[in-house]
């Protein structure tokens, strides 16, 4: 459904978007998020995942929100196992393709536990797209002919009034919540990324709040010296919550590769049990630790030191 | 000296690799089109510039650190752009890219891909990761290539769920659905090269690697397929595409043989 | 002490920053506004947010060196972020934008404004400049201010051309035509600050400034304009506002004394 | 007029894309333009103008031009006068603000020597936007109820299908050459400018041809060393010239500012004599000089340095 103009608007006005800080603990932040809300998460597939953020909501046990990321990876099946999302929408499903389809994303919508709801990755970040921009639509050229269009409720077809061109009119989304992860932001949510971006800029500003996690947060000073490095300014902003590593077991962009042997344990134990091997996961690494530090150490210091010396060593070529 | 052995992965990989025209812009999926155009790259196509759904442009992938996802940091290593995902792909609907690079889980008589659904999409036997940016790249790229392996199963008439549209139900029914450029150009596979009836847009047969047949090629089609008169034959796999590919995939995680 | 004499410009420049509420974001114009919101910073509102159309978040602008455009690189000093000036146009349309703050040659009783045309558009006597951002900012910003000298000549029934919308034809024309946010708020004159009728949408007297009375605004008002019962005085402005004004803009560049 | 999508296609696919080198002299560059074309320049009002190659446009005496550009300044004036174009497509036509109205502007428009097309900034960025995406339009809210509208031909309005909101359809624009000017370019394009970026990105991808002039050009090693900062990648670009002080008397974001003084001389001689004392200036520092360091050299260097000083100003905060 495309949220009305005036109902988006009005959210945005009604928020104090002056500058202030925004730093806070990640259990505060993400109360922000009400059961039932659309969360988007940024990153793409098993990059710059917002992990530590996943990871709260889970814990503090969000209920019926709609999930939507450009491709879901491990994250997703964590949100439909542990019963955060009934209803994920994204472009591909499943941990990565050297490991196979995600045999819990099958379970939930084989026997439709959950719906996926299935855009092309386009037409998805074309969706996010309009809703940063204040307009109900963006036409495109993909998606016709196809069997996606006729299971999707809001998308449209028009012919071009200035060509006679058949369009698909891409809907805008508009999610409740964003949540990304950087690697430098500052105290008033100013938000530097490095490497690959994603659709973290337009998620963010389609979105009625922002969370952001970072690396490490960084002076406004330093923004300020290199204005042209912002990619998401800090009236946008919500919360910003420090979690070094806040990716993990996934990557994060020329600071650390994912663990590729806790990826390989998870999802040895999803394929062989099934949404049981991802409930005991849960378990063990969820809701048993005290803490995001606490989950952070029973990971091998190994994995994450030579994670850490592939991430960084981009800047070593 | 006696011939190296290769297995029919490999094959398709060093047959794809042989498509991609030096100077040429390619958007590569994961997977074995990856490792096709890396080749295509240190063979006879130091020029051609891959593009990333991850939002890359011309990265240069290190032999050593193949990624596993289009979407990691390591697709990314020393490129020339990052860019977001969603322009990345809008380079495509602008007219930049040559080839649209495809892997495929099942594909029919005119070129559709399935990677959505196996069985009934309500009651699906195997509900599969999806699109991703298959759909975008079939719809926009000039010239769609699709590497797989040759099976009956894999080959259908129809597709159980068109995730990804090659000519749909043929003849000017692509561009009839306001897909008004582009198209499905070849599917290269184990057993020879595929391309599409320009009038009816079914699959023909274009030429056929060294040992494979036309009845095994018919065998392994689960349609009726165009055979033309005259197959040419297609080189055989050198020493060096092969000591590269492997190179490139030591532990055999993109070119393992398929099991049937 | 004997108070400092100020023009008519000076006044319209102080009491516009007055009307800017501190931690709100505004999308200056170039030219008085952009003094205006500066000297906001400087006084009440050091939380004020200013977006310029050149592409700029939150610029610390030097006071020596008041850039004489906004799509210079003297007005990006020190922001917080710079961006394509479609991109910063749009965050007006997606509704983070408090206040767009304008000049104006010609405004009519509804608040429309004209910078494109003196006389009929198709045989002018001046052609003007342009809309520049303005058209955007009058359709999208959510309280729209305008700064003008107060003349009948700039004050008309109706303007030759609405390059600028405010409430178009009164009522719920706007509406009516789409642009179903924001509105002109407040125009802000030498003689004083002036609304909209809530319902007829026609231009009222909020408040006089100190000196000026109802009838100097009715002569130099080429429209009917609705006069309240109860009309506040504004306080005069203050020696530390002149000062600091003076700074800004030592040379009067941009608050010189009008000639009519 | 909105081109036809497969039209617009070939184009691009004709063009050789592959990694190649393209620097060239500005002549060269500049013989690529043909009689009739749609000039797109980079750029905004007095900053980051591509002035060496309109100053050379103008000496090749290219004829019947389209010119295209977000805002208009000093160098639209040049081209009206010089006859190198009857039709301007911009949002803001004149010096400055605190230059007045150009009376070269006037002249031309109030006698109907030649056409202004007014499109709101957004509106224009919008349509370099639809023609970088490759679709014939954007919806937006702006233009609406204005007069502005009903004097422009390809500007429609609709009721849109999911909301019911009334919205303005602004079309595509593709201008067949687009000029950039930039700080930073390899031998290949990959240009990476520094600051505010105004439209040029967009430009880049909505044109046929691009031809950047450059402050410097770059190694690819440094391009690739910093890939975010790259705006427009290599494929979108036809020739590369090095031209330090391409913008002068016009600002480079912290390259250098405006030469005030010329400016100011420029516009006295302009509003003083009108379109005569344009063609005067055209004589003496377009025609006249053997090249483009002939007419820097014109200059007063003191200006320069004191405008190199303020520009490259921003790096000493």
């Amino acid at each position: 459904m495309v949220r009305p103009y005036k109902e988006l608007r009005e959210v945005i006005e009604n928020k104090d978007r002056g500058l202030r800080e925004k730093v806070m603990s990640l259990t505060e932040a993400i109360t922000l998020i009400q059961d039932g809300d659309h969360v988007a998460a940024g990153g793409c597939h098993y990059s710059r995942t917002p992990m530590a953020a996943i990871w709260e909501i889970i814990r503090q046990k969000k209920k019926n929100l709609i999930y939507s990321r450009s491709i879901s990876s491990t994250e997703g099946d964590l949100l439909l196992v542990s019963g955060t999302t009934k209803h994920v929408i994204t472009s591909w499903f499943s941990p990565g393709v050297t490991w196979g389809v995600s045999r819990a994303m099958r379970h939930y919508t084989q026997k439709k536990l959950a719906l996926y709801e299935e855009w092309s990755h386009m037409s998805l970040g074309l969706r996010y797209r309009a809703g940063a921009m204040g307009i109900p639509f963006i036409p495109a050229r993909v998606m016709l002919g196809s069997d996606l269009f006729p299971r999707l409720e809001d998308i449209q077809e028009m012919e071009c009034p200035f060509t006679g061109d058949k369009l698909a009119l891409i809907p805008a989304l508009n999610p409740e919540v964003a949540i990304l992860h950087t690697q430098r932001c500052d105290a008033y949510g100013n938000v530097q990324s490095e490497g690959l971006p994603f659709m973290d800029e337009d998620i963010a500003r389609s979105a009625d709040k922002v969370i952001v996690t970072t690396e490490r947060i960084i002076s406004n000073d330093q923004v300020r010296r290199q204005p042209d490095l912002t990619s998401i300014p800090f009236f946008q902003v919500d919360a910003v919550v420090e979690v070094p590593y806040g990716c993990l077991p996934h990557e994060c962009y020329a600071a650390y590769e994912p663990d590729f042997n806790h990826m390989d344990y998870y999802v040895k134990l999803m394929m062989n049990e099934g949404p049981e091997g991802v409930k005991e996961y849960l378990e063990r690494y969820v809701y048993t630790p005290g803490s995001w530090e606490d989950f952070l150490s029973m990971l091998d210091f190994k994995d994450i030191l030579r994670a850490t010396m592939e991430g960084r060593g981009v800047y070593n070529d | 000296m006696t011939k190296t052995a290769y297995n029919t992965a490999e094959l398709v990989a060093i047959m794809s690799a042989r498509v991609l025209e030096d100077g040429k812009i390619v958007f590569g999926g994961a997977g074995m089109p990856l490792i096709s155009c890396v080749l295509a790259q240190k063979m006879h196509a130091p020029r051609l510039t891959i593009l990333f759904e991850g939002g890359v442009i011309g990265p240069h992938i290190d032999p050593h650190k193949m990624p596993p996802s289009t979407n990691e940091q390591r697709a990314a290593r020393r490129g020339h752009m990052v860019l977001p995902i969603t322009d990345v792909l809008l380079l495509q609907q602008r007219g930049y890219v040559d080839y649209g690079f495809l892997g495929g889980a099942q594909i029919d008589q005119y070129g559709n891909l399935n990677s959505s659904y196996i069985g009934d999409p309500d009651n699906p036997k195997v509900r599969l990761p999806g699109t991703g940016g298959a759909n975008d790249i079939a719809s926009l790229a000039t010239k769609i290539l699709v590497a797989m392996h040759h099976e009956k199963r894999r080959f259908v008439e129809a597709v159980d769920f068109i995730t990804t549209p090659g000519y749909l139900q043929g003849g000017d029914s692509r561009e009839q659905a306001g897909l008004i450029a582009g198209g499905i150009h070849q599917v290269i596979t184990h057993l020879g090269l595929f391309g599409f009836d320009p009038k009816s847009k079914r699959m023909l047969i274009q030429a056929l690697h060294p040992g494979a047949t036309v009845d095994e090629v018919k065998e392994r089609t689960g349609f009726e397929i165009m055979i033309p008169d005259e197959i040419p034959l297609t080189e055989e796999p050198t020493e060096e595409e092969l000591r590269i590919l492997r190179e490139l995939d030591p532990e055999q995680r993109y070119t393992k043989a398929v099991e049937e």
